[in-house]
């Protein structure tokens, strides 16, 4: 019997769920290895659960979510969070800095349609999570190591070090050392392959916190680049900005600031 | 007689929707294409941002054309501060864009519309009995794909966009690795059209106003000017004198309208048809060969004309290696100013509009963003409402499926609209 | 008796040098000078110098068309011999099959004096032990180096304290001495391999003259006399073997990013780990890749790393190139080339930490 | 290949070799058995590289009797992912093996003293080949103790070989429990109290200690007390290995290599060493 894979989403842009999608080369493989039982973005096949390996993009951001993703949880043996959104919330996650009430009124002529939660919340502030993939997007080969590694019974190749290792290692020119621009590449998790060092652009931190991310260190350098408070607050708040390292980080400068 | 048809997750399209149907006798009573995907907020959380961020925050509300979003983006904080990217630069734009054209409508083609046609539930179960096809469609798509990745750093939310140009500009012999597969994906774009147009469509030809973006010379990507086969011709600026959106109870996207007249439809049928001349001599044959003329309005035939504009895009990308030379520099300056800005650009499935205010400081005080598959949504529904009609004798399963299939034509972006499926059709 | 040339007989050496090998040499690029593959002179960074500081570097223009007028980029012989990935084996039809690890014969030209040491360090680490390591031979066997002695330096330069530099005493086949006046430019060669001295010949230089020479020497001595960058290496495996619980070593973790960027431009750094891949055919392969002191995984035992802090990540790291590495190979793990100080995103160096620590101070 | 030869070129390169025997021993640790081509030769305290295609490779120390010349013996806890899918084989499947690696218990240095055998755990593994060979030639020792604690008794390794030893006039074998149970009639409580009792002349006596490195610390110090030198005293140390050959950096412990160097210490030399916190 092939593992059963399911492959769905809350609050995303469906990107990382693409990322399946984008192995041209090795799809059909893929297929062949797993029974694609419930994914649809891409089949109007639903097979029901239980699923050996569910890949779960996007975040919770509505009650009604947060109870399906309760009974998903219960069909899957192995829960995977593909992505950002599912990892640590996305940039919807914004909203939990502001008031959802006034996000709704500026988007949507009739708030009172809309239902929604006051915070969007990573997969595992409601139910365990097996493993993690970051990035926004997740890089597509790192989600196929994971599945191929979950199949063989590999521990998944999936550092937790810096965007510095795998930018050295891809022969990248350090852009903060070289050129003088801001990067977040120490402090961010590898798995992009450091692209954006390798396109004369310091990273902006798609894939979340490191490891051990010492992002006090870090900002003091910045500031020696002439990077400001607001810029530092605001790169930290993106994609991953409920991250608990950058939450965390960029709150220490947000009360640094007033007196 | 009467029933119900409801799907509660429309399969193969991007994000999540539902449709709900009522139909009484010959005629339908209640229809609701419903997008219930949670909103995001990106408009709300775009305030208090740089301007210079828009380009890799808009790109995560769709992770099936984030260049588009990159590209409006670029286009009205370039309008606000009052700069122009011409030249190799703009050139470049319209390469990548090319490139997300390819992967966007070959993935719908072949892994979303086509097994509609064929009868499978997913391409994956079509390969299974058409392997060679499904290895075209996949083959294409890379292709779309390395050309995003080595113009943006990746295929899905590309690292390169920046107002202004680009962070590296690539060098002539890295794109002039992409030209025999560009070739090969030229002719097997060619084929896949002659190939889909040989599928069964239902008659169904309807009476859509078209919209797109018009640059005055060329087939759209970008431009600064909106057109309609309804008489608009209107720079983007007035944009909202012209549209409205409009907020329904049943949906999280707004729906968009042509003020005083309703319904429009964006995306390729609609620049086909508004375009057709400026496509290339052997692509306008090849469409007269196929039966769609310089006009097509069947929705279930969008995919020959996505097919060739998949044909297209191999093309002009072959065109601007062909002339390219490196700019100078990968961006020019872009100092902040107060002002307003307007944006439009063709994502593969249709117009995609913003606006955004910025202060002197450079950040954003308002933004708004009108993706294509809200500006649809009005204009699906009517599809829906004039299909029934004379077809009641199908069963549940049959109906359920054209209809799905009339909105999979859509290549609908629910992620998109929720800045937007689930069909139920109810039979009384 | 050195021989002598002029930038047309450089020009020559490289050109005979490239019918027969994969010829590599310095070029500004992206900002920085590389070892990259190189086809002629004019590849050649001439005119270019580069500046360095902790957490800096930038590449400035000379006065001058100085060819090797730079001190080092992130680059090293490391790049060539032990890359960042290098394929181990491959397992087909419940076999093990080696990783073809032979490289192309490979001329390096402008590798300065620390690279040299650098090189002979690796090649006690990887070749000498046991068991040497068939990927790193495979690189080394036919690999020619053409020297340059420094007649510059940067501020992060401590190969004068380290005993490594800026003379290129052995470990090449040609060893240049680019000197460069008002008036002329020539290059000193030195023969130090058979290797060298036939391929040298067929170029028919003359040979220098004393005053020729004196020149050449009496640039790499100011070179020398200029470097004031020092490491204080008395009794330093004993002086860093007690003080294991030194404050400092807190300290530096404050600032410390754990980031590997040091590890990764250190020409001497040689920790790898291995990575399993196995496709849907069921055909698995075995690469290895650079791996770090300073990521945690490197020390994972038993459900988590032994080194949790950056405090004792960072010891590892110092107390290894500096005092452990001599017990280990009977040599220091440092060249002085001062690339962890320039490529440390916030500038740390491991001599202020060094000088710091002698000094018994805990905070900065 | 079907048997497990010496040495191969390029040194990290695996032999493929098939499974001969599969045995659980307890709940979650299970031996691994090969056929040896009859060269093949390991001192005991040596340990080999196993590897899984596709999954990885760990050492593990060899625990077979290193007189009996034509197999070796692997005893595996499993814990992670590569000792999970050891665990996973059967007789004919294949894996990789590179070996034998690293130091040996000193047991000439043994010869006409008392031998004291401490073993924690799973660290009765890398003990057995040792106690075979001091049993191969007995005369050679004086006192042979074998001191043994486990968590509690469903964990106790080599039941089988535990009983025969016991029931020999020339061994001492104590063995304690941290926790008994209603069915347990044996010593509960440190192997280290063990130590204090055992009959052997701690002055001059070798002993070899295995274990969690906590566990090695305390028998060290009972050791001590007792009146043992630190130069005969050996532990055998654990550290992240990747290569076993000292090529890959990660086994330091200060100055030492465990896989070359180790894995068998003196304590002279790893004492100071194993106090140093994240060393
Ligand atoms: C010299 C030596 C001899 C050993 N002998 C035995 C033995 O006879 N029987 C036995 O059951 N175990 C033995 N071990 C321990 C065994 O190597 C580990 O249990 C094994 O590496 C865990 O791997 P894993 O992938 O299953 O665990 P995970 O927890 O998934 O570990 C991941 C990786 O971390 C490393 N790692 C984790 N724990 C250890 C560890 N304790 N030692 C070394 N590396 C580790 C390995 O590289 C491993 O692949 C020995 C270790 C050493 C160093
Ligand atoms: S460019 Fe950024 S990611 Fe790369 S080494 Fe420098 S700091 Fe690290
Ligand atoms: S370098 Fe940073 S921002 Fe860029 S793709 Fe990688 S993780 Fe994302
Ligand atoms: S430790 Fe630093 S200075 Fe010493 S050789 Fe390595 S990189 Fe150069």
């Amino acid at each position: 019997m092939k593992p059963k894979l399911a492959v769905l989403k809350f609050a995303s842009c469906d990107g990382c769920q693409l990322s399946l999608l984008d192995v041209e080369d090795q799809l059909l493989d893929i297929a062949g290895a797993v029974d694609i039982a419930y994914f649809p973005e891409a089949s109007r096949e639903y097979v029901d659960g239980p699923y050996d390996l569910t890949l779960v993009e996007g975040s919770v951001t509505t009650g009604h979510d947060r109870d399906r993703l309760r009974s998903l949880r219960e069909q899957s043996t192995t829960l995977v969070t593909i992505g950002a959104c599912a990892t640590a919330g996305g940039v919807q996650a914004l909203r939990n800095y502001a008031n959802v009430d006034d996000y709704v009124q500026i988007v949507y002529a009739h708030p009172e349609y809309i239902s929604t939660l006051n915070r969007s919340t990573p997969i595992s502030d409601h139910v365990k999570v097996d493993f993690e993939l970051h990035g926004c997007p997740i890089n597509k080969q790192q989600l196929v190591e994971l599945i191929s590694a979950l199949l063989t019974g590999r521990k998944p190749n999936i550092p937790t070090y810096s965007v510095c290792v795998e930018c050295k290692a891809r022969g990248n020119v350090c852009v903060m050392v070289a050129h003088g621009t801001p990067c977040l590449g120490p402090v961010t998790q590898a798995g992009c392959s450091a692209i954006c060092p390798a396109y004369d652009r310091g990273c902006y931190g798609c894939f979340g916190p490191a490891e051990s991310p010492n992002t006090d260190s870090l900002e003091m350098w910045w500031k020696q680049l002439g990077v400001t408070d607001d810029e530092w607050i605001r790169v930290l708040r993106t994609f991953n900005t409920a991250a608990p390292a950058f939450a965390a980080a960029s709150e220490t400068t947000a009360n640094r600031e007033q007196p | 007689m009467s029933r119900t048809i409801s799907v509660d997750y429309l399969a193969r399209v991007e994000g999540e929707g539902a449709m709900y149907l009522e139909i009484e006798d010959d005629q339908v009573k209640d229809l609701q294409f419903r997008i219930f995907e949670p909103p995001r907020f990106f408009e709300a959380f775009m305030r208090g941002r740089h301007f210079t961020e828009a380009p890799d925050l808009t790109a995560r509300i769709c992770g099936i054309c984030p260049i588009a979003y990159q590209m409006s983006a670029v286009a009205a904080m370039e309008d606000a501060i009052g700069v122009q990217v011409d030249g190799s630069l703009h050139e470049l734009r319209r390469l990548i864009y090319c490139g997300e054209w390819i992967e966007s409508h070959v993935l719908h083609v072949y892994l979303l519309h086509a097994p509609d046609f064929l009868g499978y539930e997913s391409a994956i179960h079509m390969a299974a009995d058409h392997k060679e096809v499904v290895e075209r469609g996949l083959r294409m798509k890379k292709i779309g794909n390395d050309l995003v990745t080595l113009l943006g750093g990746r295929e899905i939310h590309p690292i390169n966009v920046r107002v202004g140009g680009f962070y590296r500009t690539p060098t002539r012999t890295e794109l002039e690795s992409l030209v025999p597969d560009l070739e090969w994906g030229y002719q097997a774009a060619v084929e896949t059209a002659r190939f889909v147009a040989g599928f069964e469509f239902p008659d169904f030809d309807r009476p859509y106003e078209f919209v797109s973006t018009d640059n005055g010379v060329r087939y759209p990507f970008m431009g600064d000017r909106i057109i309609s086969s309804g008489g608009i011709d209107i720079p983007a600026r007035e944009w909202n004198d012209v549209f409205e959106e409009l907020h329904v109870e049943r949906s999280n996207a707004l729906h968009a309208r042509i003020k005083e007249r309703g319904a429009y439809h964006v995306g390729p049928m609609a620049r086909y048809s508004l375009h057709f001349e400026k496509l290339p001599a052997e692509l306008q044959a090849l469409g007269h060969e196929l039966g769609v003329g310089g006009e097509c309005r069947n929705p279930y035939k969008s995919i020959i004309i996505r097919s060739i504009e998949t044909a297209l895009a191999y093309r002009i990308a072959l065109d601007v290696i062909d002339a390219y030379e490196r700019p100078v520099a990968p961006a020019i300056p872009t100092p902040a100013a107060a002002a307003e800005g307007h944006g439009v650009s063709e994502a593969p499935r249709g117009l995609l509009y913003h606006r955004y205010l910025i202060d002197a400081g450079g950040l954003i005080t308002d933004a708004q963003i009108t993706p294509p598959t809200s500006q649809n949504q009005l204009s699906i529904e009517e599809d829906l409402r004039a299909y029934i009609p004379g077809r009641t004798h199908l069963d549940d399963d049959t109906l359920q499926w054209q209809l799905e299939q009339a909105i999979r034509g859509y290549d609908p972006c629910i992620s998109c609209a929720t800045h937007f499926l689930d069909l139920t059709v109810k039979r009384t | 008796m050195p021989y002598i040339i002029d930038a047309a007989g450089l020009a020559d050496l490289l050109a005979v040098l490239a019918e027969n090998h994969r010829l590599i040499g310095p070029r500004a690029e992206d900002g920085v000078i590389r070892y990259a593959p190189i086809t002629s002179i004019e590849d050649l960074p001439a005119g270019w110098t580069d500046e360095h500081g902790g957490g800096h570097y930038r590449l400035q223009p000379r006065s001058d068309q100085a060819y090797f007028g730079y001190v080092n980029g992130p680059d090293s012989a490391k790049t060539y011999l032990f890359p960042a990935r290098a394929p181990m084996w491959t397992y087909t039809d419940g076999n093990f099959v080696a990783a073809p690890d032979k490289g192309a014969p490979t001329a390096i030209v402008g590798l300065r004096a620390c690279d040299l040491a650098a090189i002979a360090i690796q090649d006690e680490v990887l070749l000498n032990g046991p068991y040497p390591d068939s990927h790193y031979a495979g690189q080394r066997s036919e690999f020619f180096v053409v020297a340059v002695n420094c007649t510059t330096y940067g501020a992060t330069c401590f190969c004068t304290s380290m005993g490594t530099g800026p003379r290129a005493e052995s470990g090449f086949d040609l060893g240049l001495t680019e000197v460069l006046s008002e008036d002329d430019h020539f290059f000193l060669v030195e023969v130090g391999t058979d290797a060298g001295r036939e391929l040298l010949a067929a170029l028919e230089p003359a040979e220098a003259t004393s005053a020729q020479c004196s020149a050449g020497d009496d640039a790499v001595d100011a070179t020398a006399r200029g470097i004031t960058k020092a490491l204080d290496t008395t009794d330093i495996t004993a002086f860093l073997a007690s003080n294991l619980e030194h404050p400092r070593w807190s300290d530096v973790a404050g600032r410390c990013l754990a980031c590997t960027n040091c590890t990764a431009v250190c020409p001497t750094c040689f920790c790898t780990t291995p990575v399993d891949t196995s496709s849907f055919d069921g055909t698995a392969t075995r690469e290895r890749i650079w791996d770090s002191c300073f990521s945690l995984e490197y020390s994972f035992m038993g459900g988590h790393p032994v080194r949790q802090s950056g405090a004792g990540r960072y010891r590892q790291w110092m107390t290894h190139k500096l005092g452990t590495w001599i017990e280990q190979f009977g040599t220091s793990g440092c060249v002085g080339c001062g690339r962890c100080i320039t490529w440390c995103p916030v500038g740390i160096d491991i001599t202020e930490e060094m000088a710091a620590m002698r000094a018994g101070a805990g905070v900065t | 290949m079907e048997s497990v030869t010496h040495a191969v070129s390029p040194a990290m390169l695996p032999q493929a070799v098939p499974v001969a025997d599969f045995q659980w021993e307890l709940a979650d640790t299970f031996t691994l058995y090969f056929f040896t081509d009859g060269e093949f030769e390991f001192e005991p305290g040596q340990m080999a590289m196993i590897a899984l295609a596709g999954v990885g490779e760990v050492p593990i120390s060899i625990s077979s009797n290193p007189d009996e010349r034509d197999h070796i013996a692997l005893t595996i806890r499993a814990i992670g992912f590569v000792t999970k899918a050891l665990s996973r084989l059967r007789p004919g499947d294949v894996v990789g093996l590179r070996g034998p690696y690293g130091t040996s218990w000193p047991l000439e240095s043994a010869i006409d003293r008392d031998l004291v055998i401490v073993a924690g755990g799973i660290g009765l593994a890398p003990l057995r080949s040792v106690i075979y060979r001091a049993l191969n030639s007995r005369g050679s020792f004086g006192n042979l103790v074998l001191l043994y604690g486990a968590r509690d008794p469903t964990s106790l390794l080599y039941e089988r070989e535990l009983h025969d030893w016991r029931g020999r006039f020339d061994m001492e074998v104590e063995i304690t429990v941290d926790r008994g149970g209603p069915e347990w009639m044996g010593d509960v409580g440190l192997v280290t109290h063990l130590v204090d009792r055992a009959q052997f002349n701690a002055e001059d006596a070798i002993a070899l200690v295995c274990g969690p490195e906590i566990m090695m610390h305390f028998v060290g110090e009972a050791l001590t007390r007792r009146g043992s030198r630190s130069e005969n005293v050996y532990f055998t140390m654990e550290r992240n290995m990747k290569c076993g050959i000292g090529l890959c950096g990660h086994c330091q412990l200060g100055p030492e290599f465990v896989c070359k160097d180790g894995p068998v210490f003196p304590l002279t030399r790893i004492g100071p060493l194993m106090g140093v916190k994240e060393l």
